[in-house]
């Protein structure tokens, strides 16, 4: 098991005729991935690698049974992008692009909440890779093998450089889960760690955070009270001078709320372990898991 | 972005928020001819984003050209925590019956827009919602319904504001949220609001923050600029499209993403050395991206050595090594470089810095290591220099 | 038993200051109504003939335990209210408000029925009647006394004069429903008939629709599918020319659809009888329930 | 309330929709100044709402003055399928490669609004929907959503436009949906959509449907007339806020509520009756109301008997009593009356209306029998007149 992705996933890429968007599909594809379509509006009836590519997602629903959505189209189209995929069915919309207004997430956000038929991952998040079954996004799957870790972060080279250290110590992944950094996340830690509560090859839950928001404060009280596996965390930041903004919009300290070690500190009062470095959390991580491992 | 308090109102009265009229003025020639024009009693106001500027002198009254000449001249120039000012508005000054507080804010814990209001305005907000939360009255408003004039009086009988201002204080509460909506504000704050002795409403303060990733359908706001808080290497680094932040130690930080970049910090902090700055390069990065980058680092005086930690996902290791390689050969640096390549094509990336034999250069493998090698390497330059 | 008002009823009177609100809930508190709370922005603390008045339906919720409301305000702020009875968890908002902007009522429907939390009966309805237990509304009280004939119609004066006809003939009501005939009416013909259906009271059911739209094509569908008590309709309209507009934003009679012929045959195709006039419509009635009444 | 084609195509232009040029004209001077103005060719088009004018000779291509000065002076005036043309619409010929077919409806039945497209424009969209349904493509919209560029997007694929012009017929949608909802229209088509030679997107014909009911917040839109459509026992009526349709038969109704006035009408009719008029006096009629509508009925010339029908409800039959008792002192109508009052204060109604002793006023106890007795009396009065 695994969570989000796996064998039953069929990916179409919004944005496949892109550089980028090409680079990573067809590396997705080079994993495993069963990637089934691509939609570029305007270039339906062409092909990307053999992918066939459709002027909308609602082509690539009926044609192909696409369920989960990669989007990589330019910031001023992903929310259309976003919509037009939750408008199609799309189970699983995965965003990808950085950059999109906070008031089209906010939008975006709302209405897949609101129709309640699609989960959204990101945006400007790396993706999710279940190791050895499917990898939709960005991150290098070479570094990760399966096993019962599973990885949830805020950050994208986070989330890689947490997994690679845990690999290093032997440790293998259920899934990697990069929810993203912006100010609305699609899906937060409370929904990743429930997931993980609930996959059966998961044994140890790894959470990745940094300063800015509530979002690992709320999963601090979740995880109290409906988690059973042991969560080890860690928070980025901790030498974050209060008030600078630093790339993710989430990294706001602001005020006493949002710091780093209020994070910790909330996360350690309900008994979830947390590191200083990347290095750390995978020490910890031996220390829980050490017999499993 | 941050707009100054003349900037926030310009953008109020577009959208129709009661404000003072007012004029913006960046020398003493243009604020009394300004003064001149709007009447006096006039207040000259410095335009620094800090808070509490009239206790530290940032504010005063003039009732005459002189007075204005004469505060207008004090308070150009003036630093006020580290801030020059170089702007200033002149606006009429306001008869004050009563203050209150009015915001608008993006509330991330519960994905929906967040509508405050109180009657304690004119003091610290962040002191009353300490000591007295239940003096500010709070209202999510939810995104796809909009702001709702039922929400405006709902706030205002809340709060507890005068009864007959419950109608205009709820007007003026939709129409700051159509600033926030329309200018896609994150943050829209007033305080005070103030209620006159004529029971007219007015927002006599404006701090507005607007999504720099609108700017794009927001010209006009994109041409917005604040003098008094840009940092040369800020805006060197903003005009590349680099996210960078100065900071007060000495070793220059280059990484990909802002967890990874904040996580170098920490464990750069962890090995006893002081980062010079933050910079993420961000997903993606071209080599022309990172050859700009080291030219922003080393613009920093202060910076001893400077670290590279890179895991590529979206980055490309090859990509980062060719634009290190480009960067030595245009600036030919003087300080020690420590570089960690990992990820996406890390193994033609190392290669390719293998090959360049770039000098001072030293590449590890993990980022604990890398960040003690920078620490150690800036300590020493330190002594050198 | 009855349906949607009962002994259980707490009503709250938005617009209970204005002449029209406070003269029908008086007269509904006199038929024995619990009219617990009235509502005027900034008449707080005041009375109506022992009923207190509050600033906003939050207020009347939390101190009066109000669960149903009437909206007797003025157009240009109805729908206002309406969404404000709903963020304050009222149950049932019954809109009487005639002239109501459609777009505004689009609005309104689409947030109540978002958060699925209130049911909205109206706007430009008369209310509705439980004979013996409660009336919130405007319906005339005098004629109608309990009984097992469910009403529901669009039209207000057509109900009351259905039921009048009913009432001669010594059929009593279980509830007379007036669902409105504006172009976005919060209850339906297909959510009354299923609540009637539900009903224990109610022995036989008397919809009574007018030209324009498809309620009553929908209702037919629905009663074929899930209706087993017998079901008689009124279509007013027949003598209508096409494309003239009379009163109803619901009553316009465009191109072959929406015409009182089609309707009527639409309903007797699923085994609804229709009768051309009130009296026909009692004289069915009669004919089903002759044994009953 | 229905707009003439260069009211809606002002409306157009004013949200960005693109339209030709034009210029209303009342006279035959204005409409050959407006042709100078624009350049030739230009069309001349009757402002009536008729579907089809084009073939009944309401719209003409001129080329120079005198060709604009003959067709302004055949089309102002004329009688189109029994509309008088009192203004028309001088506006650049435009050339057609494609006609399409898009609006923006309020779908009651979904309860959001429809948006259709089909590249079979220029023709009865209505034979279309029946022959051919799946030239149409169709699509509602979350009105808490609004229109999103993939709707438009998504109606254009599947309407199998030209894909070239995807995009401008895609924007073209978005805006006339901006339309439908800022001007708060409950019908917004455009019959054809044309894409000229250049490969541009324009709306050549434009019909609107206001909501009356949106009127005290759109003072413009409240202020359009269609002096074509406007029979004056209608404004009359519409002057007085009663809803009111003119009919063809002889006997005159008045009742409270539309589906009572529907019905009065059907069972007028099973008694062999014809109405001569639809007039809903609304809920809570006052007597000032009543008098004014019996004096809109009677305004009509063919009415030879009066049917009052009241239930009250919200209306009081004491108010309509005295309304007609007033209306009665005022008009002395020649004409009979029948009145049935049932409902709130009826007693009181019948016991006023049995002591002002009104002459030729009979009251019945049913709403059967009171069709059966105007029926009767308008056939007596017929035959006498």
């Amino acid at each position: 098991m695994s969570i989000l992705i796996d064998e039953n996933t069929r990916l179409v890429t919004a944005g496949i005729t892109g550089s980028e968007g090409k680079f990573h599909t067809l590396r997705n594809r080079d994993y495993g991935t069963n990637v089934v379509a691509g939609v570029t509006p305007g270039k339906g009836g062409q092909e990307v690698e053999g992918i066939p590519v459709f002027n909308t997602y609602a082509e690539a629903v009926e044609k192909q049974g696409a369920n989960t959505a990669m989007v990589f189209v330019p910031p001023p189209f992903a929310a259309d992008s976003i919509l037009e995929a939750e408008d199609a069915g799309i189970e699983l919309i995965i965003a990808i692009t950085e950059g999109i207004p906070a008031h089209d997430e906010l939008r975006a956000y709302a209405t897949i909440k609101k129709n309640g038929r699609s989960r959204l991952i990101g945006p400007n998040c790396p993706g999710i890779l279940s190791p050895g079954k499917a990898n939709v996004g960005i991150i290098p799957a070479a570094f990760f093998k399966p096993g019962n870790v599973g990885v949830v972060s805020r950050s994208g080279t986070l989330t890689y450089q947490i997994g690679n250290v845990l690999a290093q110590e032997g440790f293998g992944n259920s899934s990697i889960v990069g929810i993203g950094g912006d100010p609305v996340p699609g899906t937060d830690f409370v929904d990743a760690v429930k997931l993980f509560q609930e996959d059966p090859q998961t044994e140890l839950i790894v959470l990745s955070g940094e300063i800015g928001g509530d979002a690992e404060e709320k999963a601090a009280e979740y995880i109290a009270e409906h988690v059973t596996k042991p969560v080890v965390a860690y928070i980025a930041g901790f030498s974050a001078p209060p008030g600078k903004t630093m790339g993710h919009a989430g990294a706001i300290v602001s005020g006493s709320s949002g710091g780093a070690e209020g994070k910790a500190a909330a996360l350690e009062a309900k008994g979830v372990k947390v590191g200083k470095t990347p290095t750390q959390v995978a020490e910890l991580a031996i220390q829980l898991l050490g017999a499993a491992a | 972005m941050d707009l100054l308090e003349y900037q926030g109102k310009q953008l109020f009265a577009r959208h129709g928020v009661p404000v003072p009229s007012g004029k913006p003025a960046r020398t003493v020639e243009e604020a009394v001819a300004a003064a001149e024009e709007i009447g006096y009693p006039v207040a000259v106001k410095a335009q620094v984003q800090i808070g509490g500027r009239g206790k530290l002198g940032g504010i005063k009254l003039a009732n005459n050209a002189e007075e204005a000449r004469e505060h207008a001249g004090a308070i150009l120039g003036m630093d006020i925590r580290g801030l020059t000012v170089y702007e200033l508005w002149i606006e009429g000054a306001s008869q004050i019956e009563s203050e209150y507080y009015a915001s608008v804010v993006f509330d991330r814990s519960n994905k929906a827009p967040l509508v405050m209001l109180s009657t304690k305005g004119g003091m610290d907000i962040e002191a009353v919602a300490e000591e007295d939360p239940d003096a500010i009255a709070h209202l999510h408003v939810d995104p796809l319904l909009g702001f709702q004039d039922f929400h405006g009086r709902e706030l205002a009988f809340n709060a507890g504001v005068a009864p007959d201002v419950v109608r205009p204080i709820g007007a003026l509460l939709k129409q700051l949220y159509n600033v926030f909506v329309d200018e896609e504000a994150t943050l829209v704050e007033v305080n005070p609001v103030i209620v006159t002795p004529e029971r007219g409403v007015r927002a006599l303060d404006a701090k507005v923050t607007l999504d720099n990733n609108s700017f794009f359908r927001h010209k006009d706001n994109a041409e917005l600029r604040d003098l008094s808080a840009e940092d040369p290497q800020e805006r060197m680094a903003k005009e590349r499209g680099l996210t960078y932040v100065k900071l007060d130690g000495n070793i220059g930080i280059l990484g990909n993403g802002a967890g990874l970049v904040m996580s170098t910090l920490d464990v750069v902090k962890l090995a006893g050395g002081d980062a010079a700055n933050f910079l993420d390069a961000g997903g993606g990065s071209k080599a022309e991206a990172i050859t700009s980058a080291v030219e922003v680092i080393l613009a920093n005086p202060n910076v001893t050595a400077v670290l590279f930690n890179i895991f590529g996902g979206i980055t490309r290791c090859d990509e980062v090594a060719r634009g290190l390689i480009t960067a030595f050969d245009q600036i030919k640096p003087s300080v020690p470089f420590v570089v960690r390549l990992d990820g996406t094509n890390d193994e033609e990336g190392r290669k390719l810095l293998a090959e360049a034999k770039l000098p001072n250069v030293y590449t590890e493998a993990t980022m604990d290591g890398a960040a003690a090698k920078v620490v150690e390497l800036a300590g020493q330059s330190k002594t050198s220099a």
